[in-house]
């Protein structure tokens, strides 16, 4: 909660830069439209040119590492779905498989198809999020209203198998906590068919929009030993031309399964990705029709004591950004011994960074958003007590009197 | 290579012109939610033991024991404990009702808990006697 | 993992004096002393062409900071382990064999105070707020206190 | 001057009546985008949210006005008022409800030239006195897709002028009662309409208030009645652009005879309207179907494409002229 002193300071040396030289410091962030999260970048200008990219991340860290160390597994794994609000299923997914590593069950087939379809689910929401971002940020803000609009036939139907929306709170350790409801196959293959059709015809618009053309191809461009050395992952490996994909190299839940295309593309700029991204949300409804339809029978769960057995064990799988990667070290206690989760968007910053060299400002948000960023999961954070153990919370008069302390020393000392 | 054109978006956008709109107009019109929607809590007070699984299981710290009087089993007397819910940190993941061996807890559809008075928001259902 | 694989990092672990283990399958783990495993790394990156590094971690192990390198070649995971004492959090980075290893290292050095000597961003902040006050443990070390920091952050913005 | 020219200046179709069909404009351009992306638009304030962009306005009047330290007071406060009177005054040139504009005189489209050049020049000095690191590039863009729109925009105006063998606005509707402008000269309409919706910063031009970049461009720093204005002032500019280019090419308030019935006053007006509303629309189905492309991009279309291609019409009509063609004169 501290104040971030870097912003004022900025403005001061923007205004020096302005006045002796040509170069242009453009501070992008923390608060800016472009961002659906507070994260800064410090832009060096020369005239729209790019000159170098400092970031400054961590403005909503959360301290999730810190605050997993002092609750129970299973409370654990809420936590860690709130690490980020779109891919939050894969979050605890990922935990999850950690935590079943440690110990001696195996999760029912049935469970694991359960996993599948949902992950998917979440994988071509996502993908049409960041669809209609690039609209957005490209300034076709059509784009944007159709694919959103579209979001929604997935979004329910999530929200019909889970319950909700956002926070899915489907899984639990050796299993998934709800079955597929009665009699949705049929609803969810007919949208997944209606969904595949809108992104086919998505493609075509980008495909043939010029000035959609103009602002993404050549955009962004990365060789592939660059983006070898920097790691990158996920789509963003996928677009150089690298076969990097959890769900293929390192199969979990039902992904040895279910028949699913990999996506590479070769192009690598923008409008690469954007292509990649359209056809693996095909070939996610793709999955999701076949393992609707080929669903096994049995349980959905196993349960398991409170206690997990000590050791360490580390797990990666393919979030809609790319690899996500969870490390947990068990003491043999309630309460795991350390938890590190490391974000695809994280992983991909520095490819940001290196590709946002050399653009212009106009490229900015479109090269930047590219990665598929998001702030919120890569700070990891939360209020919390250890010596209650309880959330930390404020009430209105203390914000309210924390607002005026801070904005108006003045007031505060009457 | 597709050909390339300019406004290849303006087919689809006189056809949306035309189609219903995707908006739901939601505090003007009530949406639809499905059979599984987690909302706010319940408790039906008859059901409840006082068990603690719920307070024990909560991800976050929602649920509080409060005493609730003493019951006589044989010769011994022993606490009994009600739960009392402070819903503003509730984070509708279900586990308590999950958890809940007597099916006293249940999530309900409602989802509309903004309030002005912070106080609104502890239910205290289970100690009405 | 591929048998070939595994030889072929157990003669290397063999020339660092590494201690091996095989977690379980396509997991291995193994300990090397903080001085040799830059070479080790060079050499699982160009040899064994092991390149994707998944991420770093760090750990508390009470004197020690353990500061573990996964990485991933297809089905196979590669746990390189090493620590560096507590009183003196030397570590040696790794940036210029795997650029992408700076904001990993960034954060170690943020939440474990680990120094890693040779990466050009280690005088920045990542994840801490600039008016970390000095003084205070590395948030991720067990004797760091949340209520501390609470208390320690609001006073400094409160004062300014 | 008698009272009824007074009163056709400041209330109808003067002064008033522009600013209350920049409001319409306003509102029609969010309802027809909203409804081609699939949602509804304003909605709630007036029948079917009309009276949303007035609402808007007035809340912005009573909102703080926040000067920025290091901006140029003197500019920043006297600038927006500059830039309210241009498109303001030059609507009293355009004929609306009869042949003869409420204020024109023989060459007043010199005047109007001049005062869309004023325009810019006002905007790019506004958005300069503001001083921050957006702004300041806003500027480069703003002055730079100046130089770009400008000459195709006046190569197209003067193309419509020398055909009519006119410089005000009147001669060149008077002109047109047999054959509109358009018919003979189609690609100075095409691009008089695409440098006006550079002129007017709409997509695929809103270059420099492109909000995904530079946050809104030249009107980041303003605030409160200021901002109210600004606003007001593009949706004017919006509303005589489009009446300009009827004026100069479909004819203006020219339409075939109704009948007797009807008062020639409502006639006019009739076909002003329908021909401004479909010029209106024009604009916003292009501004909803196009992304925004990047300044250079912008640059080399008005030098590349479209200043050939007015120069060609304008060498075009000149050969018509002198081949004795003059279907309009």
């Amino acid at each position: 909660m501290s104040v971030e002193p870097t912003q004022p300071k900025v403005r001061e040396e923007s205004a020096g830069l302005m006045k002796y030289s040509a170069e242009n410091l453009v501070p992008f962030g923390p608060i800016h439209p472009a961002l659906k999260e507070p994260e800064y970048f410090k832009l060096i200008l020369e005239g729209e040119r790019i000159v170098q990219v400092i970031p400054r991340i961590g403005y909503v860290h959360r301290g999730l590492e810190k605050a997993a160390e002092t609750r129970p597994w299973v409370q654990n794994m809420y936590m860690f779905e709130r690490t980020c609000g779109i891919c939050s299923f894969v979050h605890s997914l990922c935990y999850g498989q950690a935590v079943e590593g440690l110990t001696i069950y195996e999760v029912p087939r049935r469970a694991k198809f359960i996993r599948l379809i949902i992950a998917e689910m979440e994988r071509i929401h996502s993908h049409l999020l960041w669809v209609g971002l690039m609209g957005h940020w490209a300034g076709f803000e059509t784009l944007f209203m159709w694919v959103w609009r579209d979001r929604e036939i997935v979004l329910d139907l999530v929200e019909a198998i889970s319950g909700n929306r956002v926070h899915k709170s489907m899984n639990a350790f050796v299993g998934v906590r709800r079955d597929m409801p009665e009699g949705m196959e049929d609803r969810i293959v007919e949208r997944m068919k209606f969904l595949v059709d809108r992104a086919r015809y998505y493609k075509e618009i980008i495909d043939t929009e010029e000035t959609m053309l103009e602002r993404t191809e050549k955009v962004g461009k990365l060789s592939q030993e660059t983006a070898e050395k920097l790691c990158a992952v996920g789509p963003m490996a996928r677009y150089v031309g690298l076969q990097k994909d959890v769900r293929l190299n390192d199969p979990y839940a039902a992904y040895d399964e279910v028949p699913f295309d990999i996506i590479i593309r070769n192009e690598a700029d923008v409008h690469a990705l954007l292509q990649l991204r359209l056809d693996e949300l095909v070939a996610s409804a793709n999955m999701i029709s076949y393992a609707v339809q080929h669903l096994p029978e049995g349980p959905i769960r196993v349960k398991i004591p409170p206690i997990i057995p000590a050791g360490e064990h580390a797990t990666h799988c393919e979030a809609p950004r790319g690899e996500i990667f969870y490390y947990v070290k068990s003491g043999g206690g309630r309460t795991p011994e350390r938890v590190k989760v490391r974000t695809p968007t994280l992983a991909n910053l520095p490819v940001a960074l290196e590709i946002l060299k050399g653009q212009t400002i106009a490229d900015v948000p479109i090269v930047l958003t590219a990665i598929d960023p998001c702030f919120g999961c890569m700070d990891r954070m939360s209020f919390l007590d250890t010596e209650t153990n309880r959330q930390w919370t404020w009430s209105g008069e203390e914000l309210r009197q924390y607002g005026i302390n801070h904005y108006f020393p003045e007031r505060a000392k009457k | 290579m597709p050909r390339r054109k300019t406004g290849a978006a303006i087919p689809e956008m006189f056809r949306t012109l035309i189609e219903k709109p995707g908006t739901q107009v939601y505090p003007y019109e009530k949406v639809n939610l499905p059979q599984r929607f987690r909302g706010k809590l319940d408790i039906d007070p008859a059901k409840c033991t006082g068990c603690q699984v719920c307070a024990m299981v909560c991800p976050a710290s929602v649920i509080t024991m409060v005493d609730f009087g003493t019951r006589k089993v044989g010769d011994r007397v022993l606490p009994v404990k009600r739960p009392v819910f402070e819903l503003a940190t509730c984070i509708f993941c279900g586990e308590c009702v999950d958890n809940c061996a007597f099916n006293a807890l249940e999530m309900t559809k409602q989802f509309e808990l903004a309030t002005p008075h912070k106080e609104d928001l502890v239910m205290k259902k289970a100690l009405a006697r | 993992m591929s048998e070939v694989l595994l030889q072929q990092l157990k003669k290397h672990a063999e020339n660092v004096n590494g201690k091996f283990t095989a977690l379980r399958k396509g997991e291995v783990a193994l300990e090397i002393d903080q001085g040799k495993v830059k070479g080790f790394i060079s050499s699982l990156v160009n040899d064994l062409r092991v390149s994707h590094l998944s991420t770093m971690t760090g750990l508390d192990l009470g004197q020690n900071i353990g500061i573990i390198y996964h990485f991933s070649r297809d089905k196979d995971m590669i746990d390189v382990k090493t620590f560096v004492p507590k009183t003196q959090p030397n570590a040696v980075s790794i940036v210029d064999i795997i650029p992408g290893a700076i904001l990993y290292e960034m954060e170690i050095h943020d939440m474990f105070g680990a120094n890693f000597e040779g990466n050009p961003w280690m005088d920045r902040k990542l994840l801490l707020p600039d008016t970390w006050p000095a003084d205070l443990p590395p948030p991720l070390l067990k004797n760091s206190k949340p209520a501390d920091i609470r208390k320690r952050l609001h006073l400094e913005a409160e004062s300014k | 001057m008698t009272v009824t020219e007074i009163l056709e200046a400041i209330i109808f179709p003067g002064v008033l009546f522009t600013i209350a069909m920049g409001f319409l404009f306003d509102w029609l351009d969010r309802k027809t985008a909203a409804r081609m992306q699939g949602r509804i638009g304003p909605k709630i304030t007036g029948p079917s949210g009309i009276l949303q962009p007035l609402a808007d306005f007035l809340k912005l009047l009573f909102k703080e006005e926040i000067i920025p330290s290091h901006a140029d007071k003197v500019i920043f406060l006297f600038a927006p008022a500059l830039y309210f009177l241009a498109p303001l005054l030059s609507m009293l040139f355009i004929p609306i409800i009869a042949l003869t504009p409420t204020a024109g005189f023989d060459f007043d489209l010199l005047v109007i030239l001049f005062l869309l050049a004023f325009a810019a020049f006002v905007v790019a000095v506004l958005s300069y006195s503001s001083a921050s690191s957006f702004t300041t590039i806003a500027t480069g863009r703003l002055v730079l897709q100046y130089v770009s729109y400008e000459i195709p925009l006046v190569l197209a105006i003067v193309t419509a002028a020398i055909y009519s063998r006119s410089l005000s606005v009147e001669g060149i509707v008077g002109s047109q009662t047999g054959l509109w402008n358009v018919f003979v000269m189609p690609f100075a309409f095409v691009v008089y309409v695409i440098a006006l919706m550079a002129e007017l910063e709409k997509p695929p031009f809103d270059i420099p208030s492109a909000k995904t970049e530079i946050v809104a461009g030249w009107l980041t720093e303003f605030s409160g009645r200021a901002l109210a204005f600004l606003k007001l002032t593009k949706e004017v500019g919006y509303v005589f652009g489009a009446a300009l280019a009827v004026s100069l090419f479909l004819g203006g308030p020219l339409g075939p005879q109704m009948g007797a019935a009807i008062p020639a006053a409502l006639q006019y007006f009739i076909y002003f309207m329908v021909k401004l509303l479909a010029v209106g629309f024009l604009i916003f189905v292009l501004k909803t179907a196009l992304a925004r492309v990047k300044i250079a991009q912008a640059t080399e279309l008005f030098w590349k494409v479209l200043t050939p291609v007015s120069l060609a019409q304008l060498a075009l009509v000149l050969i018509l002229i002198q081949g004795g063609i003059p279907l309009a004169a």
